[in-house]
């Protein structure tokens, strides 16, 4: 049936009216959650995710401790009112528990994790509106929000999909688009450029790949300008905050105390 | 009682022969393990060993009503487990682990997603007959790499298998006996080949992963060297340089350039491995004389 | 080539404040944010602020500290915050993150755990900490010696879910806080209630018990756990000679008149509201605020309404 | 040679009978094999034994061990010596060692003990020294060099100061060997590269894997390149 709807048509736009590499609307939003260390709602177009981290902290099951560093424990729900046709996924589902570990094994090596010793670090993804891309916009959110709990990270993790349309490549693809096109989600550490998470699950030609993985990396740039500038924004209203607390002299005194 | 990892020593000296390009089974860094491949009595019955890692891959047709909504496709369904007795790692337990997650969602994605098989071929009578397609895995033994052993099983299974040839005459099927008439292969549009690749950090701090040189990227890891990775790169291709699943989650950052060097390694190899596939699934055709005529 | 983004109209007005929705971002774009200024003038600006993953200076120069890493020679931000420098020191202070133990800080928990000859106690830090029985006051004086039978009655000290006052005492080798409760001013809370804020907002003062007029004492412990309780006179405190052990390990609070109860609520009503705010805690802050909130003669319940507890923050810190 | 089966009636008598591993005495007079192997016994009929290979390692007293440090357990350690159940080391087994000074074994370290206690129902122990002389005796902490997994047989292969394969190696290059009868042989040699021939070598004379014999084994290692 969607075979039906052009993809990229003559004037080159997409069926939602972009450009090839023309992103979507993205919001970021880092207000916090009561109870939740740190949490985020990212979305990008139509797809919306939130992601609250709880940690580090003591560890619910003390086989799960790690003696020198903490573990970090992914659990990504569904929202069976997040596609179209209304489908309960059950948590054992291997799709929904692949996604998860694919979300563990990213933020691993980019946590500090051997800050924190037997301690845990719980990361709940919430995918509450599904229109492609729903791991581009879990590996943001769950970015922010770990940026928003203090935990140290390496870097940012920021991700895009891009996808091929008859030798035309295009980013950040909506349900529609993906259903027809094969694609490839890459989430690229800025600071070095390189990539983190590759994950393609559809056919496509070894060139073709190239070409998206670099335009994907490229991309992956632009997103993370709006990140920081989220995450900045964030902290200095934090600081500022703060800062128009202070002004008894006696307060002053002590935050030296306490700095020095 | 899971296994201790690894001790230091055993890390020690591994990164230490990695940073001077040695393996400590004698291979080059991009050197797979001798694949062997020994075919059953039946059709679709492949004993694949990757080194000591071993797998079993059966397949097995039977005739079903299709589904409602894919009146012309027959259907592929993928068993796999990992029992514990393929290496103490696996505790049999409620909840899959991860490593059975990861191996069933390869063998998905390089086996029904990447459409290796013609389902519309497996369709008997439109929305009446189909052919559905078992391929059930059973991992033997695990000695470093079963991913990669579990797909290439799969995979040559049902380049070995053989469906009984059917004969439609109206709305009415007749199945014709291996004796009477030879069994007919299934029509594949591809065969896709995992390939993982093991990654190191560079340089003796190990921490910091985020290091400017580029790291040690090595083919078919062995157990310890999986164990001891700091993340690995899984890629399904074709001999045709069509990828089919790339999985790299986490682990050594790689510049994209680092990312297809390694697929250009696996694009070589694809073509290694379907040339001796091919070869091995004839020889043993042409051993079992399966044409009547 | 150009990547841009957006096509939907922004909803920002649905959405809260730090949401963000750009309009249009281009790779030619000028870098606003990119403020990789030397770091000469750093001393001129006091709150750097940085993200993870960016460069802060070189570690050949500077050392590294709590939030930060090196990496090719590079001191790198490891969490969103302010920079911070002591001489040759870098660090640092993320906004947002949980309590950050040193020994001498005051803190307030709740018992998680009993285990042998030890207590495990949330104290809102990356792991729980550890109470050990022998770091606490027992019936019978300092003097008293260990008894077994204390190791089968810890239950009657303290037992899951009590919240109780203590001092951070040592770390064990993990990183673990090893707290004790050997003070008259430590021990089981009672005849109260527990707020919690982010523990940035709580700095270390002269001394953090403190009563508000209207009876009411508060207990601001560094890891973000605030208690409210009823005021009890100096003299009924139980004197070190009369330590009774029935009175500080009690469940049972005692009678709480209304206007008292009022109070806490209020007290607890304004430490949420200037939590929200990001206000630091403080003695000062919260006896103007009080006197505030009793002046507007706002009901405790008001004081939750925006522009009520907007104009309270306002009068707070304006000064 | 005889080879036994399990159930088998093994005709052992002596005045002063003494059973080794994969015997035991049912009745007055009958002992029965519990393993398949090969029936052995000393030159005056006194001993008896099953000799077989296997992979898993059942601790007996004074028995040599390679082990794996896993975790901390009061005041020593706990480690995997490839049993059914952990080891336990107490930090005042080694020479030297006393309460103020304890070695500094951190987990994943490798270490060379002698078993000193094996008994059905208990955890077994270990001991780094000797228990009268309190001298190391070679035992201790294995630092640097690699660890090799063989099958027990190979291990007791190694101990036997007859068998080819350690003096073949050691005319090639210099090596230190601690050979634990658990399956275990840590191996250190100055290159990394005559590190894996030992390990290879090894793995190829072991008779539950290559099973080389001395001419195949020293032409496999002079096709290795160290």
């Amino acid at each position: 049936m969607s075979s039906r709807i052009e993809i990229l048509n003559d004037g080159g736009f997409r069926s939602d009216g972009r450009r090839q590499y023309e992103l979507r609307e993205m919001t970021f939003d880092m207000a916090e959650q009561a109870g939740a260390d740190g949490s985020a709602s990212v979305a990008h177009g139509l797809t919306q995710v939130r992601v609250s981290v709880f940690g580090p902290r003591e560890a619910k099951m003390r086989s799960q401790t790690i003696h020198d560093r903490a573990n970090i424990n992914v659990e990504v729900g569904i929202a069976p009112f997040s596609t179209g046709d209304r489908r309960k996924r059950s948590k054992g589902d291997k799709r929904i528990l692949e996604f998860a570990s694919t979300i563990k094994s990213t933020f691993e090596p980019v946590i500090q994790t051997a800050l924190y010793p037997r301690s845990q670090i719980d990361i709940f993804v919430h995918v509450l509106q599904q229109d492609g891309g729903v791991l581009q916009a879990c590996i943001n959110a769950t970015t922010l929000a770990l940026a928003n709990a203090g935990v140290p990270l390496l870097d940012f993790v920021c991700a895009v999909t891009g996808g091929v349309h008859a030798a035309a490549p295009m980013l950040d693809l909506t349900t529609l688009e993906e259903n027809d096109l094969p694609h490839v989600t890459v989430a690229v550490m800025p600071r070095t450029g390189r990539v983190t998470l590759v994950s393609m699950e559809t056919r496509l030609h070894v060139d073709r790949f190239e070409e998206i993985l670099r335009l994907a990396g490229q991309a992956g740039g632009v997103i993370h300008k709006e990140m920081r500038a989220v995450v900045r924004e964030r902290t200095k209203g934090l600081v500022d905050a703060m800062g128009a607390g202070v002004r008894t002299s006696d307060f002053a005194e002590d935050a030296m105390v306490a700095d020095s | 009682m899971r296994p201790p990892s690894p001790s230091i020593p055993e890390k020690e000296f591994l990164f230490s022969t990695l940073e001077k390009s040695l393996r400590l089974d004698g291979r080059g860094l991009i050197e797979m393990r001798p694949l062997e491949l020994t075919f059953g009595e039946e059709l679709g019955h492949v004993d694949c060993t990757l080194g000591k890692t071993r797998v079993l891959a059966q397949v097995d047709a039977k005739m079903v009503r299709p589904l409602p909504e894919r009146p012309f496709e027959g259907i592929i369904s993928v068993h796999s487990e990992i029992s514990p007795m393929a290496s103490p790692e696996y505790e049999s337990t409620g909840r899959p682990s991860d490593e059975e997650v990861a191996l069933s969602r390869m063998l998905d994605k390089v086996i029904r997603r990447s459409d290796a098989v013609d389902r519309e071929a497996l369709c008997i009578l439109a929305g009446q007959r189909v052919w559905h397609l078992r391929l059930t895995i059973h991992c033997l033994s695990d000695a470093g790499n079963l991913l990669d052993c579990a797909c290439m099983a799969g995979m040559v299974a049902l380049r070995h298998f053989r469906r009984p040839d059917v004969e439609v005459i109206g709305d009415e099927v007749t199945v014709h006996p291996p004796s009477s008439r030879a069994p007919v292969p299934l029509s594949l549009h591809h065969t896709p080949f995992s390939l993982t690749f093991a990654l190191f950090a560079p340089s003796s701090s190990h921490t910091n992963i985020s290091s400017q040189t580029a790291p040690i990227t090595l083919l078919d890891p062995s157990l310890l060297e999986q164990r001891l990775a700091s993340g690995t790169l899984s890629l399904a291709l074709n001999a045709q340089r069509e990828l089919c699943v790339v999985h790299k989650a986490g682990g050594v950052p790689l510049t994209p350039e680092e990312v297809l060097s390694a697929v250009n390694i696996a694009v070589q190899k694809a073509k290694e491995l379907e040339k001796m596939v091919d070869a091995r699934v004839r020889e043993d055709w042409a051993m079992k004389k399966i044409e009547v005529r | 080539m150009q990547i841009t983004f957006t096509s939907f109209p922004s909803q920002s007005g649905l959405r809260s404040a730090y949401a963000s929705a750009t309009k249009h971002a281009t790779e030619d774009d000028e870098d606003a944010y990119m403020d990789v200024e030397p770091f000469d003038d750093f001393e001129s600006d006091s709150s750097r602020l940085t993200c993870p993953g960016e460069t802060l200076t070189s570690a050949q120069s500077f050392m590294r500290g709590h939030g930060t890493y090196v990496d090719n020679d590079d001191v790198i931000s490891s969490v969103a915050g302010t920079v911070e420098r002591v001489n040759k020191l870098i660090t640092v202070r993320a906004l947002r993150t949980r309590y950050n133990p040193e020994v001498g800080d005051l803190v307030i928990g709740r018992i998680t755990e009993v285990q042998p000859r030890r207590w495990k106690v949330d104290a809102n830090s990356r792991q729980d900490a550890v109470l050990m029985l022998s770091s606490v006051n027992l019936p019978g004086g300092v003097q008293r010696r260990k008894l077994e039978s204390d190791e089968l009655q810890m239950r009657n000290f303290f037992e899951e879910g009590d919240l109780l006052v203590a001092e951070v005492q040592a770390f064990f080798s993990d990183g673990a806080m090893s707290l004790h409760t050997r003070s008259l001013k430590y021990g089981k809370l009672r005849n109260g209630q527990l707020v919690t804020v982010p523990p940035i907002l709580v700095r270390r003062l002269k001394s953090h018990f403190f009563s508000l007029p209207s009876g009411v004492d508060l207990i601001l412990g560094l890891n973000g756990y605030i208690w409210v309780s009823k005021h009890v006179k100096e003299s009924e405190r139980e004197g070190e000679e009369g330590f009774d052990a029935e009175a500080v390990y009690s469940n049972r609070n005692d009678d709480i008149d209304d206007a008292t109860r009022t109070a806490i609520a209020r007290v607890t009503n304004i430490i949420r509201i200037l939590a929200a705010h990001s206000v630091p805690l403080t003695d000062v802050v919260l006896l103007e605020a009080y006197e505030w909130a009793v002046e507007q003669d706002a009901d405790v319940k008001g004081l939750l309404q925006e522009d009520v507890s907007d104009a309270l923050v306002a009068a707070v810190t304006s000064g | 040679m005889s080879v036994v089966l399990p159930g088998e009636l093994v005709p052992a008598q002596h005045v002063n009978l003494k059973l080794g591993p994969g015997l035991q005495q049912e009745a007055a007079s009958q002992v029965t094999a519990t393993r398949a192997g090969i029936l052995e016994h000393s030159a005056n009929n006194s001993r008896w034994w099953v000799e077989s290979n296997s992979r898993r390692y059942v601790p007996a007293p004074q028995e040599p061990v390679v082990g794996v440090i896993t975790g901390r357990l009061g005041e020593g350690w706990r480690v995997d010596i490839g049993s059914a159940h952990n080891a336990s080391l107490d930090a005042l087994a080694f020479e030297g060692a006393s309460r103020r000074n304890r070695p500094n074994l951190k987990v994943g370290s490798l270490i060379y003990a002698r078993v000193s206690l094996a008994h059905k129902d208990m955890e077994p122990e270990l001991e780094c020294f000797d228990a009268q002389t309190r001298k190391a005796e070679g035992f201790g902490e294995l630092k640097g060099g690699f660890l090799v997994r063989c099958s027990l047989r190979m291990s007791r292969n190694l101990l036997d100061p007859n068998h080819f394969l350690l003096p073949l190696l050691g005319s090639r290059f210099p090596l230190d060997a601690a050979v634990g009868v658990n399956g275990r042989v840590w191996i250190s040699a100055k290159e990394p590269k005559q590190t894996i021939a030992a390990a290879r070598c090894i793995e190829g004379a072991d008779p539950d894997g290559g099973g080389m014999d001395q001419l195949a084994l020293k032409m496999f290692l002079d096709s290795l390149d160290f």
